[in-house]
């Protein structure tokens, strides 16, 4: 029987996710891999291409501390609170280092992905018409139906070398089971050379759910049991999202001072994400006292 | 412009109130273009405010979709994000973010789409991407999201947005989403409407409000199209319903 | 609230249905709409161009009593059993009238399926190179990717005027929900200008269930409650496949006055689909007896 | 050819039998060629027998995946149809008919392909559409179904095909899929293999059949590769495993 291995995160990151990589942590609003991205964090990879459609909190973080060369993606901002201000001092002022972007619509994002767990070089759709995304994003070209001589945008598949998504469950094998809201996470999985999900946590069986998605352990690479992996994001079924947490953010990624002394406390003074909750849980109870 | 989209001035003036903000006045005057049937595509902040006030009140029936694929979603309270639980659990249908965009916005099922913008010209072309240069911003705005496939897609589009010189602006610095397809830009000040030459034109404004004041607020020479009106203000029971909803 | 009228069969297909419609019937084994395509026979519907991936039984019926000018299509058989022999005769000897054909693969027609319901002008997917089909369907071009060269196979959207289905169930707003094999039903609803579901009853409320596609009443034209409407294919949860009407069919579909009598006595000899599964209940009885 | 598979002749020769078909030669020999967590994508008939065959003795890990959207269906008897609701309901994962062909197949995640035909030229081209001219058939058949993708995008297609010279023919009627990715052909006579110069070669015989034999239900000149094997014969074992399925 052909199973994943059931690794620890660090053990995951580290045997996946490489300087230079091309690098997709996935998840729209809910199911957002942070422990994932912390890790990352905490085994200090450089020179990243990292991809999503949504880049928020995490992302903010892997740029802050600079381990992404480039951005590809097509909305980035602190959903329902504001900007990512790490993400912009790194793209108005090239801190701390410069980030180059790559911009496209959420339909255009969706369909690249859609392209890459097709295995089709480019994906179509009709957007982008009239926009000045087309004079700044060279990955943005067209294609000529030859029924109807229509134009329509063409955008090239993406093909992370690794995609990273947080998940419910998984079996024994490695079989993985997310439901609720599940975004682009399964094209991204399908389009990578390489997946890791972190889950809540493992079961002797998946029982079918409504609303689910189902990957076969053989797309998936390595599986890593993280309880609460998602947090400020959540898990339906298992956790609430910490929308405080995500209005928390917003000073402290306003200055890069503080941003850094909460990374070097919360993510680099742990070892793993059951380090950071703690930590997290410690701080509320002081301020609630 | 598709006749249910006009801005509906027949709420019985008996029942209006005077104790409301501007921003409320922009939720409800929102509302009242959304009719039942009416398929609307929603982003967090105002736009969603203004369609489950619709709900609550005059047309229960109306469909909202989130980009986060919920399909006739019917929160009980105001989401925080366009992810939230409950708008998965009370959607008809719950599907993912590449068939959204494809079977049910791209495929012309969207009726109204809402769009938020930090700049807006006088052909309803919008900027949510960057103040200042492309290449060397001076604000880096979050981008364009689903923004430019709702402006080429729905079947008309809603723009919300407050009034400011800085907002309403002679060009905007990047075209994030194009004009063809707004019907209706509603801001703190009034409404503005899309003339028959492709340029907005101020149809109404809010009691407290005059023409002045809305095109000193204006970045452009704002067309204006007599008579103004003056936008009914929110009915006690808007009002009600919209408050019930912000604090639930 | 916008609901979808539930109307009789009869009704649905009378509204819905025109002579000279392109018209998909969809279902893949599993959900197959027999009794609308029963009710197109008993309605004598003319010059109908038929859809489907896999054409079965009820479309040798279809076509065998010549409500069908064209078919378009990947697959016509009868599965586990062995050729249409209805089909076969319109295509060989023109019986009982010629019988244009638009075929595909089955890749090539689930693009289609997809493009209609996407709103794109044509899909796209690597495949027919090599195929003499290439030589023989016109709707099979080439696109060339923009970003690689590739040059990859391109078919026209699918369209049809009307789309039917059978589905478990559907609420009293006319919402439907079909639960396991979903085929590309969805995709064939999406893409057709109106679409009838036949449904084995209509419930209070839709309780999600585990790969489960519900489609929203506003994307339906029409409801009919039609219980067993799937016979001889069947609904999981309500009905088992009957295998031995399809291979009872076999040597029916044979002989032309074999048929025709069939037809006669089944479809145009009853009133509705329960006054069939009735003649066919009252037919085996006797035969056991 | 990748090596797993070529067909396994190693084993145990204590434990053959005689007393089988030649039908049941052909789905043993298929089973043969497929192992623990290789993903085949199958067909009703002889290909899904084989398959469920290998699950039921030396591969318990082998993936089936049918076209009706069944990923890692585990069958407890021969299913009918591709679309029997044991499929689905033993499936690990249970998808659209678009999405298995669009995200699974095309994607190159299928390592076996099987296919049938009426017509298989020395190249491995086969022809399931029609016997005689396309525009007046003699014989209409049921067209491509699956056919042209599964050759293009399975990285090894097997052919099951019973030998005869009307099926074994010089030039296909009309070519439904290319052989470019068959690796081999299992006929109830033998065993042919794709060779070096990409024509079928002689690679087996069934017990109690010859060369000639092979040779003689072929019509083309089949190249032999020598020494040409004798396969090996249903061990007892896959011959209980085997009627035990088809009773089921």
């Amino acid at each position: 029987m052909s199973t994943t291995p059931l690794l620890p995160l660090a053990d995951a990151v580290a045997a996946h996710v490489h300087d230079g990589d091309t690098v997709a942590l996935e998840g729209f609003t809910h199911l957002i891999p942070h422990a994932a991205g912390h890790e990352i964090i905490r085994q200090s990879r450089r020179d990243l291409t990292l991809v999503r459609m949504t880049p928020d909190v995490v992302y903010d973080q892997l740029i802050g501390v600079g381990c992404a060369a480039r951005l590809v993606f097509s909305w980035g901002g602190n959903p329902g609170v504001g900007s990512l201000h790490r993400f912009r001092d790194a793209v108005e002022h090239g801190w701390p280092r410069p980030l180059a972007i790559e911009e496209h619509s959420h339909a255009g994002m969706a369909a690249r992905y859609v392209a890459g767990a097709s295995g089709l070089p480019f994906g179509m759709l009709r957007g982008y018409l009239g926009t000045d995304l087309v004079d700044h994003t060279p990955s943005i070209r067209t294609v000529t139906c030859p029924f109807t001589g229509e134009e329509l945008a063409a955008v090239p598949a993406l093909r992370p070398d690794v995609t990273i998504i947080h998940a419910q469950q998984a079996d024994r094998s490695g079989n993985v089971q997310l439901w609720g809201i599940a975004g682009v996470q399964k094209e991204a999985v399908l389009a990578a050379e390489r997946a890791i999900v972190t889950v809540e946590e493992v079961v002797d069986e998946l029982t079918p759910r409504p609303d689910a998605v189902v990957l076969p352990s053989w797309v998936v690479s390595a599986v890593s049991v993280v309880p609460d992996g998602a947090h400020p994001s959540y898990a339906a079924g298992y956790s609430e999202r910490d929308n405080d947490f995500y209005s928390a953010w917003d000073p402290i990624a306003r200055d890069r001072a503080a941003f850094t002394s909460w990374i070097d406390r919360h993510v680099r003074g742990t070892s793993d994400h059951a380090g950071l909750l703690a930590a997290l849980r410690t701080e509320e109870a002081l301020a609630d006292a | 412009m598709p006749d249910d989209t006009v801005p509906d001035n027949t709420v019985p003036a008996d029942t209006v109130t005077t104790d409301w903000t501007a921003d409320e006045m922009m939720s409800v005057a929102a509302a009242r273009l959304l009719h039942d049937g009416t398929v609307c595509f929603v982003g967090i902040g105002k736009p969603s405010t203004a369609a489950n006030l619709a709900r609550r009140t005059h047309a229960p029936g109306v469909v909202l979709i989130y980009e986060s694929g919920c399909i006739g979603a019917k929160p009980t309270r105001l989401p925080l994000s366009i992810g939230d639980g409950e708008l998965a659990t009370t959607a008809d249908s719950l599907v993912s973010v590449p068939e959204i965009f494809r079977y049910w916005l791209q495929a012309g099922r969207v009726d109204v789409g809402f769009l938020g913008a930090a700049q807006l010209d006088r052909y309803g072309n919008i900027n949510s991407t960057v103040i200042g240069d492309y290449d060397s911003p001076a604000v880096r705005l979050p981008g364009a999201g689903g923004a430019p496939e709702i402006a080429a897609s729905a079947r008309d589009v809603i723009v919300i947005l407050a009034h400011s010189t800085r907002a309403f602006v002679e060009r905007c610095d990047f075209v994030t989403s194009t004009g063809g397809r707004v019907r209706v830009v509603i801001t703190d000040l009034g409404v503005l409407e899309m003339g028959e030459s492709g340029e907005l034109e101020l149809a109404s404004v809010h009691p407290g409000t005059t023409v002045d004041d809305v095109r000193a607020a204006t970045g452009w020479d704002l067309r204006v199209r007599p008579p103004v009106d003056q936008t009914v203000p929110p009915t006690a029971a808007e009002l009600a319903a919209l408050r019930d909803l912000v604090a639930a």
